[in-house]
């Protein structure tokens, strides 16, 4: 009796790679069925009705002419680079039948490893954005391509001949191609330049590497080659730089074994928990300001230089005192040459210190390279402060916006709209109308990454490669397209990349090969290419006598911190449901910014999560909610950037709407607020800290989505039982000393044998047995995972409401406990996903058999079987399973062409839960099948370990004795959650171990 | 009297009803059941003629069969393989010959009223030459085997198993007209599937999961 | 078709219809039935009924229904389709007795009730045959078949005088019926 | 039961009545009609049920996310009132079946009522598993029905389907209990009824019964089979409901304390509502010489150890508990009582525990007043005892992480209204249609004398 109540998956017979017009084509059809089904399904007398009948006529469309080498239904990956942030790493994209529909990491490539961070991975549902803009705009009106370009053209001639300033701003594009094309089109003019402008700038590293070093340049840092590193706020995990790179890399020094017990040491200083802090094995609770403080002692005991001028003694400086300033000195100096001291203050002679100490350690050449620099961020705060200068004076006559959005992303937006208003011809690119190109003469809207060909130069010596992966779906071009057309080129972005790739990349390539379309065709299906370039030698002349800036620092009132969400980092994302509504890593809020503050502070302001508080500095006000985050500097409060975008009210109607329903935004208003009015000009320095904030208690309140309500691993006090004051056995946790002398520690006392039966061994697995292996010390918490399992599994947004109401539909979520005190915060992440227990008790619940066990261990979750009656979730220890509370929405064609064909998308009232990605496994065994073989280690990984950037995730066989995971599941570090119950998981957990003296931090208390 | 009446008027009503209640139950089927399903395509296109007669291998059309989880319709450009030669029937062509010998002329090329369609569909004129007003079209095929969305059925597992397209298709080289042979239900899934791990497939032994997982996912 | 001469005799209160039953008991009165407003305690044995046969209609029932149930339980689950549910074993016994319970109750209750609609040939719609309208109000009535020549109305009423009959009747009934 | 027993007890029926009498009594209300009280208690229940059928419909129609549940909190008013109707639902035939089995002829006096009650209860019980499934239009998926999907049967390891097994058996065998007693009845109805359609209905429901003396003999066994059927099935019901939770292993549910002390539980809140509803009869009906105060004494006696005994329960629950040594256990206990549901806990605690115990006073057990107000106390507190067990487990099970707080929605609020609502009404019209005591059983132990004057010594002599 198969009536159908699972919504439609897009698919059908292949629509055709060539064209989306097919594929939308194909779904109408679909769509058509299911509100047919919808209507139908509705009523049991109306189903049997028409259930008993034919069904509505449908047609399979095959295509025209078949193409070569296309296989229908199969999932084909193509090499490109991921442009959500300037890090370049590198992307495997997953292709359907012409669709691209899922981000892998590359495993391969020289930066990330195989590993792709929740932007990077968020990518397919901004590609299917039906709300991108389609094709260029004039006015503000729709046109056509020939008109703006003949409008553009017609005004650069006419600034040509007057000799006027044209200015290009562009976020950091590290493309070779693109920077040529930008040369060509600026030599055209007399006064032309590029200001590169990063919302969160490196300008102070890079003005830094000037005064010392000679050379305005970014090193690239090298954590994997760093014994001990000392971090001042650099985020390095989560948002700093290249976080995806530093992640794979700080890995490799993080993983002790029995063999080696040895790990790197990761010292943290910064005012506001981030997901790096979390992970470090010492962090401290300090100022901004306090890090060139820090810095200068510890520049001057390791007598890399004399203390700075005016720099106030250690004592202000709050939880890290003079004791802890000769241990890490020692620390440093015994790790000469692999340690590796990296800061995000814009306080040039903070940096300028870091780069002395670094010098001193002998640290350049070895954990930063310097002669083989970064390009990932190129922005120069000055050059923006010119550009807004020139704007004001109306020296500009063209300006050409890319990537950011001036009026946005920076303060004081009055002043530039006035700038605008006096420049000639102000043309945007960006995809979605914001601010910018609300003022902008003309748009032209970039095509998407996956629509287009791009290149990038992230690091010295790579360049990388991007292919397109579908049609553009809207006519739109990109930023090259548009350039070398108006300086006089008509080719296509293509063309241009494999011309300038003929010239400038192929003499330097590594292995250049013979024959130039074998080399173009290699490095396309690579995506990658090491060239040779000739180092950049930079020599280190110490800095003079360093004077601390007079910053005024008033007493009264807050610091503000500005910082970048990890699922945030741009005001570009905004329109990314995927990236809106990700639970922060840190705070666990999703779909709003909000005012972080320490418990103390809020207790002080008298207020509590979800309270709004107005920020006031100056004549700048912010209303925003506060989230009460442990760890925080009390003086400091974070706000992230990135939010209020124009638009954005969009995502009001984004969740189900019934009686109590509240919109995910106030009608009209966007997503969270705009911080970026409280950005400040320090001469010619954007800093991201505004001080003498004070706050005020609105009275009004906000709640806050929040997915975690209680933070902690230790239980309320009140409450807790005698013997048993916290849950640590859940997230285990062990010292690098304790585990030195015991590899076992930490290791919760259990007096009950978990393998204890009551009844005979009747399902034994003789075929592979699927297990999971998650190690919680790589495990940074950075979230990729959530959205890689949410892409694969067609996992619905359901808005702010539904997760205030703790109705996220997360497969897989991360858990984040913090306890201790704020100077002391001990915070552990943990990734949980359905743990598949061969003793489920979520199976010998369900009345209908909608959910039962796999003969390979897999916990199986037969949708179309599920009546929904939830005792299954009631009775899952771990809370891992997640109902249809409604029928989500799925009503856009467009952006159902994001949805997983291999995954059935879920209609209201069943259950789902973490499958261990099966559909991959039965795609890998029918492949095997093929080779007449069975699933091989490697032909499977789930998508939660694919992309995890820290490989922290091991999927395999555990019935085979060579698999990585069945060696692993040897390893003592290994654990299983509540292992003294007897669920017998499959998915195991490995032991944190913090680089601290001191015994394990578990207490054994289970009998 | 009056009792009579409404006694008859009871009868005559409960007649009728029975009667299109059985009428109803030659169509009646378990819902979702779309066996004997054969509804008119665009080309009639003849399974007998091309399977049966010129025993021409499924695969050689339905070409994604095992390589994909779709067998695949087949483009137009396969179809044209053959009909770019073969335009009609043979007795067609010969009677053009006789008549065209008769009338002492070139015989005119003859084309069948449904490669007519097809030839349509793909924008080629009497001749075969492309025509420039119109393009490929694909071809609106009527779909015939359609399982829930629910399921996910993989053509490439079983025909790599060697399970025999009849198995599931039936005896398609018989069909004039396709249609729905079996009922695809759930059931008739697991029975196969239970029957071929005692039975092997083609003398081999096979391991057919009945694991949910094995289709629903 | 042959009729049968019967004696409807009718008391207002309990104690006399059971006395006046003894009585036509001892006087070896064949007593052809007995109509109470309600279950008069002792009846049966003064009318000597034999013990009801219901209550292994009961037993068989409730057995069967048990016995299936574990059956197909069993069957279902391990046999017909053997399924891993939560990794219990195939022979997983204390989790059928609920269900094996249920169904005994079940089908010892409806096999009991329907034994008794048949044995005593009640059905919906059947037209009742009273003794008297008020039988199941506040009358007691006996009913008397006059099998020979000394059960004679008046011998019976003689039978029955001193024990409080309030109506004596004598009534032609056709063979068939079952009183 | 001998003449001195008889004389030291006080008679079960007031005022002296033939047996005319009684039936006249009894039909009256049926006959008469519905005076201003039926119809403002109807309307108020009927507009309940309206409320309630719109909230299921819109529920139905749009989802159970318009239910206060969360990821962590999967069941709270469904479940809840799902156990709080089958407990009501038990007292009616722990009063009939149980009572019956030990002869105990008070019962006689509320039996019909407590029977009906205990139909319409499991009635108002059952649509709660129904409406709570996500997809309740495919509810027969939870029966074993032969189909065309391999065949897949039903999972005979879930305690939810033992349920379903349990409360389909308890409402028929309720309902045929219920229709099997009152089969006389309706015969007594017809017989006292003018021709017309209404005779018609009753002479169509009382399938041809005429009071034959076997028929009876046969009756009566069927009853007492019944009754010994319905007794164990009573229990088991309650029993079973228990294992939806004791099987699980949520702490707090995972007991086995539960089957007993649900059982206790059901019959106390059974109690509270027949007393709720007796005394609410005994008012608008005039039955006050059929339902005497020393009826509600024994009913407020039988409550009274009924809450002892879920008293030491819940006393038993915490001790266990605490003896353990298993943390999530412990923790769960001082979390239900100290926890952010405490005020629930509280609420139960006083109700079900401490309030019943002014009935070890006889001045309050025959005081109807009192007792009406103490038997609404725990029929709150007995709710709350279920919203207690199924809320405060859930919301903080193992992890921290997932741990979460519950508030219901105006929909779940709707459909709890409305499934008293639905209770009253049918209880209400039943009170009109069908006779409300049974009077073949009150006319059995009413004693009613046959004047001295007219009685003639017999031997006692015993006829084989």
């Amino acid at each position: 009796m198969n009536d159908k109540p699972d919504r439609t998956r897009v698919t059908g017979e292949p629509p055709g790679a060539e064209t989306v017009s097919a594929a939308a084509h194909d779904s109408r059809w679909q769509f058509d069925r299911r509100r047919f089904l919808e209507a139908a399904g509705f009523s049991l007398s109306l189903t049997a009705v028409t259930a008993c009948t034919r069904r509505p006529v449908q047609h399979a469309m095959p295509l025209g002419e078949m193409p070569d080498s296309f296989a229908p239904g199969k999932l084909v990956s193509y090499a490109a680079t991921c442009n959500g942030c300037p890090a370049g790493c590198g992307l495997l994209v997953g292709v359907r039948d012409g669709r691209p529909l899922k981000m892998e990491g590359m495993p391969e490539h020289p930066l990330s490893r195989g590993g792709l961070c929740a932007v990077g991975q968020a990518l397919p549902i901004a590609l299917y954005d039906r709300h991108r803009l389609d094709g260029p705009l004039r006015r503000g009106k729709p046109a056509q391509w020939e008109s703006i370009d003949r409008a553009v053209l017609q005004e650069l001639q006419a600034i040509r001949e007057s000799g006027g300033a044209v200015r290009l701003v562009t976020g950091t594009r590290t493309s070779p191609t693109l920077a040529a094309i930008i040369s060509a089109f600026l030599g055209q003019f007399k006064d032309g330049k590029h200001v590169v402008v990063d919302p969160v700038s490196c300008s102070s590293i890079r003005a830094a590497h000037h005064s010392t070093h000679g050379a305005s340049r970014l090193p690239r840092y090298r954590f994997d080659r760093a014994a001990v590193i000392v971090s001042f706020g650099a985020d390095f995990l989560g948002t700093w730089i290249s976080p995806v790179e530093y992640a794979a890399a700080w890995r490799q020094q993080r993983i002790p074994t029995v063999e080696q017990p040895q790990m790197s040491y990761h010292a943290h200083f910064e005012p506001q928990l981030t997901v790096t802090g979390s992970k470090a094995d010492r962090r401290y609770r300090v100022t901004p300001q306090d890090y060139t403080t820090i810095l200068a002692h510890l520049a001057k005991r390791l007598g890399a230089l004399p203390l700075p001028k005016n720099m106030p003694s250690l004592d202000s400086v709050g939880s890290f005192t003079a004791g802890d300033l000769k241990t890490l000195a020692r620390r440093l100096q015994r790790a000469k040459g692999a340690s590796l001291v990296v800061c995000d203050s814009q306080d040039l002679v903070a940096q300028q210190l870091v780069n002395a100490i670094n010098e001193q350690l002998g640290n350049y050449g070895k954990t930063l390279e310097l002669d083989r620099p970064s390009f990932q961020r190129q922005g120069e705060d000055a050059a923006l402060a010119d550009l807004l200068d020139e704007l004001e004076e109306g020296v500009v006559a063209a300006l050409l916006v890319a990537d950011v959005d001036l009026l946005h992303d920076l303060p004081e937006s009055s002043r530039i709209r006035k700038g605008l208003k006096k420049a000639q011809l102000v043309v945007s690119f960006a995809d979605h109308l914001n601010e910018t190109a609300r003022v902008a003469h003309c748009v032209c809207p970039e095509s998407h990454l996956l629509e287009s060909w791009n290149d990038f130069h992230p690091v010295g010596g790579l360049v990388s490669l991007s292919q397109p992966t579908i049609r553009p779906l809207g006519k739109t071009r990109t930023l090259l397209e548009c350039l070398a057309r108006w300086s006089g080129s008509a080719s296509d972005d293509r063309t241009l990349i494999r011309q300038h790739w003929e010239k400038a990349i192929r003499p330097r390539a590594t292995d250049p090969g013979a024959d130039p379309v074998a080399f173009w065709d290699n490095a396309v299906q690579l995506g990658f290419v090491e060239i040779e370039e000739s180092p950049q030698p930079a020599g280190y002349s110490a800095p003079g006598q360093l004077e601390l800036a007079s910053v005024s620092r008033p007493d009264e009132g807050y610091t503000v911190l500005l910082y970048a969400k990890t699922g945030m980092p741009e005001s570009r994302h905004a329109h990314n449901p995927w990236l809106q509504e990700l639970p922060d890593p840190v705070t666990k809020v999703s779909w709003d910014n909000y005012v972080c503050m320490g418990p103390s502070t809020a207790e002080e302001l008298g207020v509590g999560e979800g309270d709004i508080v107005e920020l006031s500095v100056d004549d700048v006000k912010l209303e925003l909610p506060v989230y009460v985050l442990p760890g925080q500097h009390d003086r400091v409060l974070g706000v992230a950037l990135a939010y209020g975008c124009p638009g954005t009210e969009r995502f009001a109607q984004v969740g189900p709407s019934w009686l109590e329903a509240r919109p995910t935004v106030p009608n009209g208003r966007p997503v969270g607020r705009n911080a970026a009015p409280l950005l400040n000009w320090q001469g010619k320095s954007l800093q991201r800290v505004r001080h003498g904030v004070s706050v005020r208690k609105t009275g009004r309140r906000r709640p806050l989505a929040v997915t975690q309500l209680y933070h902690s691993l230790k239980l309320p006090e009140s409450i807790a039982a005698y013997g048993a004051p916290d849950r640590s056995d859940i997230v285990q946790s062990t010292t690098l000393e304790a585990f030195r002398a015991d590899p076992e520690s930490g290791k919760p006392e259990v007096h009950v044998d978990a393998n204890l039966d009551l009844w005979p061994p009747d399902h034994p697995k003789s075929g592979h047995a699927w297990g999971l292996l998650v190690d919680l010390n790589a495990c940074t918490g950075c979230s990729a995972c959530v959205i890689a399992c949410q892409s694969e599994n067609n996992i619905p947004v359901v808005g702010w409401d539904e997760v205030r109401r703790q109705r996220e539909m997360y497969w897989m979520r991360i858990d984040r406990y913090m306890q201790g005190e704020d100077d002391d915060l001990d915070v552990r992440v943990q990734p949980v996903m359905c743990q598949h227990c061969d003793h489920a008790p979520c199976e010998t619940v369900c009345p209908v058999l909608a959910t039962v066990h796999s003969e390979e261990g897999l916990n199986q979750q037969a949708y179309n079987r599920c009546v929904g009656t939830r005792y299954c979730a009631n009775n899952c220890p771990f809370k891992v399973r997640r109902f249809n509370w409604f029928n989500y929405r799925h009503d856009s064609d467009r952006e159902n062409l994001a949805l997983n064909p291999d995954v059935v998308v879920r209609t209201r009232g069943v259950m789902e839960k973490c499958s261990m990605c099966v559909q991959r496994i039965e795609a890998a065994r029918v492949e095997a099948k093929k080779e007449g073989r069975a699933i091989a280690e490697g032909d499977v990984q789930v998508a939660c370990q694919q992309s995890c950037p820290a490989q922290a995730i091991v999927f395999g066989d555990l019935n085979d004795p060579k698999s990585r995971i069945s060696q692993l599941a040897k390893d003592p570090r290994q654990y299983r959650m509540l292992e003294e119950y007897g669920f017998q998981t499959n998915v195991g957990y490995r032991r944190i171990v913090r680089n601290r003296e001191g015994g394990a931090e578990s207490t054994g208390h289970h009998s | 009297m009056r009792e009579r009446v409404i006694t008859l008027a009871l009868l005559m009503g409960l007649f009728f009803g029975v009667l299109v209640l059985a009428m109803g139950a030659r169509e009646w089927r378990s819902p979702g059941n779309q066996q004997g399903y054969a509804p008119e395509q665009p080309i009639a296109f003849s399974h007998r003629l091309h399977a049966g007669e010129l025993s021409i291998d499924c695969q050689f059309c339905h070409v994604a069969a095992d390589n994909s989880r779709y067998a695949g319709i087949p483009t137009s450009d396969i179809c044209f393989k053959c009909h770019k030669f073969v335009t009609a029937s043979f007795a067609a062509v010969m009677d053009e010959r006789k008549k065209a010998a008769k009338e002492k002329r070139e015989p005119a090329p003859v084309v069948s009223a449904e490669l007519k369609k097809l030839y349509d569909m793909m924008g080629l004129d009497d001749q075969l030459k492309p025509q420039d007003s119109t393009g490929l079209k694909p071809i609106p095929w009527v779909r015939i085997h359609e399982l829930p969305d629910h399921v996910l059925f993989n053509h490439q597992a079983h025909v790599q198993a060697g399970v025999a397209c009849q198995r599931c298709h039936g005896p398609v080289e018989t069909f004039e007209r396709m249609y729905q042979y079996e009922t695809l239900s759930m059931g008739w899934c697991v029975n196969c599937h239970r029957e071929v791990n005692r039975t092997g497939v083609s003398g081999k032994a096979v391991h057919a999961s009945i694991d949910c997982a094995a289709c629903h996912y | 078709m042959s009729s049968r001469q019967l004696i409807f005799a009718s008391f207002a209160h309990e104690e006399d219809l059971l006395e006046g039953i003894r009585a036509l008991r001892r006087a070896d009165v064949k007593i052809v039935d007995a109509f109470t407003p309600y279950a008069v305690h002792g009846l049966d044995r003064a009318m000597g009924l034999r013990p009801s046969p219901l209550t292994w209609v009961c037993f068989v029932c409730a057995m069967t229904g048990v016995l299936f149930a574990l059956w197909f339980e069993h069957w279902s689950l391990a046999v017909s389709w053997p399924i891993n549910v939560g990794g219990k074993p195939w022979n997983s016994l204390p989790s059928d007795v609920p269900i094996g319970f249920e169904m005994a109750v079940l089908l010892g209750g409806f096999g009991s009730v329907f034994a008794l609609l048949g044995l005593c040939r009640l059905f919906p719609g059947k037209r009742a045959r009273l003794a008297t309208p008020r039988v199941t109000n506040d009358r007691f009535v006996v009913v008397i078949e006059e099998t020979d020549a000394v059960t004679t109305p008046d011998f019976v009423h003689a039978l029955l005088e001193p024990h409080g009959v309030v109506e004596f009747e004598e009534r032609l009934a056709e063979e068939k019926v079952p009183w | 039961m001998s003449h001195v027993d008889q004389e030291l007890r006080p008679p079960l029926v007031l005022g002296d009545k033939s047996l005319g009498d009684i039936t006249d009594d009894i039909a009256a209300p049926m006959a008469a009609t519905p005076s201003t009280l039926w119809w403002v208690g109807f309307g108020i229940a009927f507009s309940a049920l309206v409320l309630g059928v719109v909230a299921v419909s819109y529920q139905i129609a749009v989802g159970i996310g318009t239910w206060g549940l969360n990821r962590t909190v999967g069941w709270a008013f469904d479940i809840t009132n799902f156990v709080f109707w089958v407990g009501i639902g038990h007292a009616g035939t722990l009063i009939s079946a149980v009572l019956f089995l030990f002869r105990q002829k008070w019962r006689t006096a509320v039996n019909r009522s407590a029977e009906a009650m205990t139909i319409f209860a499991v009635m108002c019980a059952g649509i709660f598993p129904l409406i709570h499934m996500g997809r309740p239009w495919l509810f027969f998926w939870t029966l074993p029905y032969p189909n065309y999907r391999g065949p897949l049967w039903v999972n005979f390891k879930s305690p939810l389907l033992w349920d379903v097994f349990a409360i389909s058996t308890y409402l028929l065998i309720s309902a045929v209990f219920w229709y099997v007693g009152l089969i006389p009845d309706l015969a007594t109805m017809r017989d006292r009824t003018q021709p017309g359609l209404k005779r018609s209905i009753f002479s169509f429901l009382s399938l041809g019964w005429n009071g034959s003396a076997r028929t009876w003999h046969h009756y009566e066994t069927v009853y007492m089979l019944l009754a010994g059927l319905a007794t164990p099935l009573v229990f088991s019901v309650h029993t079973i409901v228990s294992m939806d939770f004791a099987t699980a292993v949520i702490p707090g549910w995972h007991t086995t304390i539960f089957p007993p002390y649900f059982v206790a539980g059901a019959i106390f809140s059974g109690l509270a509502m027949v007393l709720t509803l007796m005394l609410i009869a005994r008012k608008t009906m005039r039955l006050e010489d059929y339902i005497t105060v020393s009826h509600v004494d024994r009913m407020c006696k039988l409550m009274l150890a009924m809450g002892c005994i879920v008293g030491l329960a819940y006393c038993t629950e915490f001790f266990i508990a605490a003896y353990s040594g298993n943390a999530y256990e412990q923790f769960l206990f001082r979390n239900r009582a100290l926890g952010p549901f405490s005020w629930a806990f509280l609420t139960m605690f006083s109700c079900n525990v401490i309030i019943p115990q002014v009935l070890w006073f006889r001045a309050v057990r025959r005081n109807l007043f009192a007792v009406f107000a103490v038997a609404i106390v725990v029929n709150i507190g007995m709710w709350f005892e279920r919203f207690v067990i199924i809320v405060t487990s859930l919301h903080r099970d193992f992890l921290p992480s997932s741990w979460s707080y519950y508030i219901p929605t105006s929909i779940e609020v709707a459909t709890l209204i409305g499934s008293f609502g639905l209770f009253f009404t049918c209880f209400l019209l039943f009170c009109r249609v069908a006779p409300a005591i049974a009077m073949a059983e009150v006319k059995g132990v009413a004693q009613v004398k046959k004047p001295e004057s007219l009685r003639i010594p017999q031997p006692e002599e015993a006829v084989a």
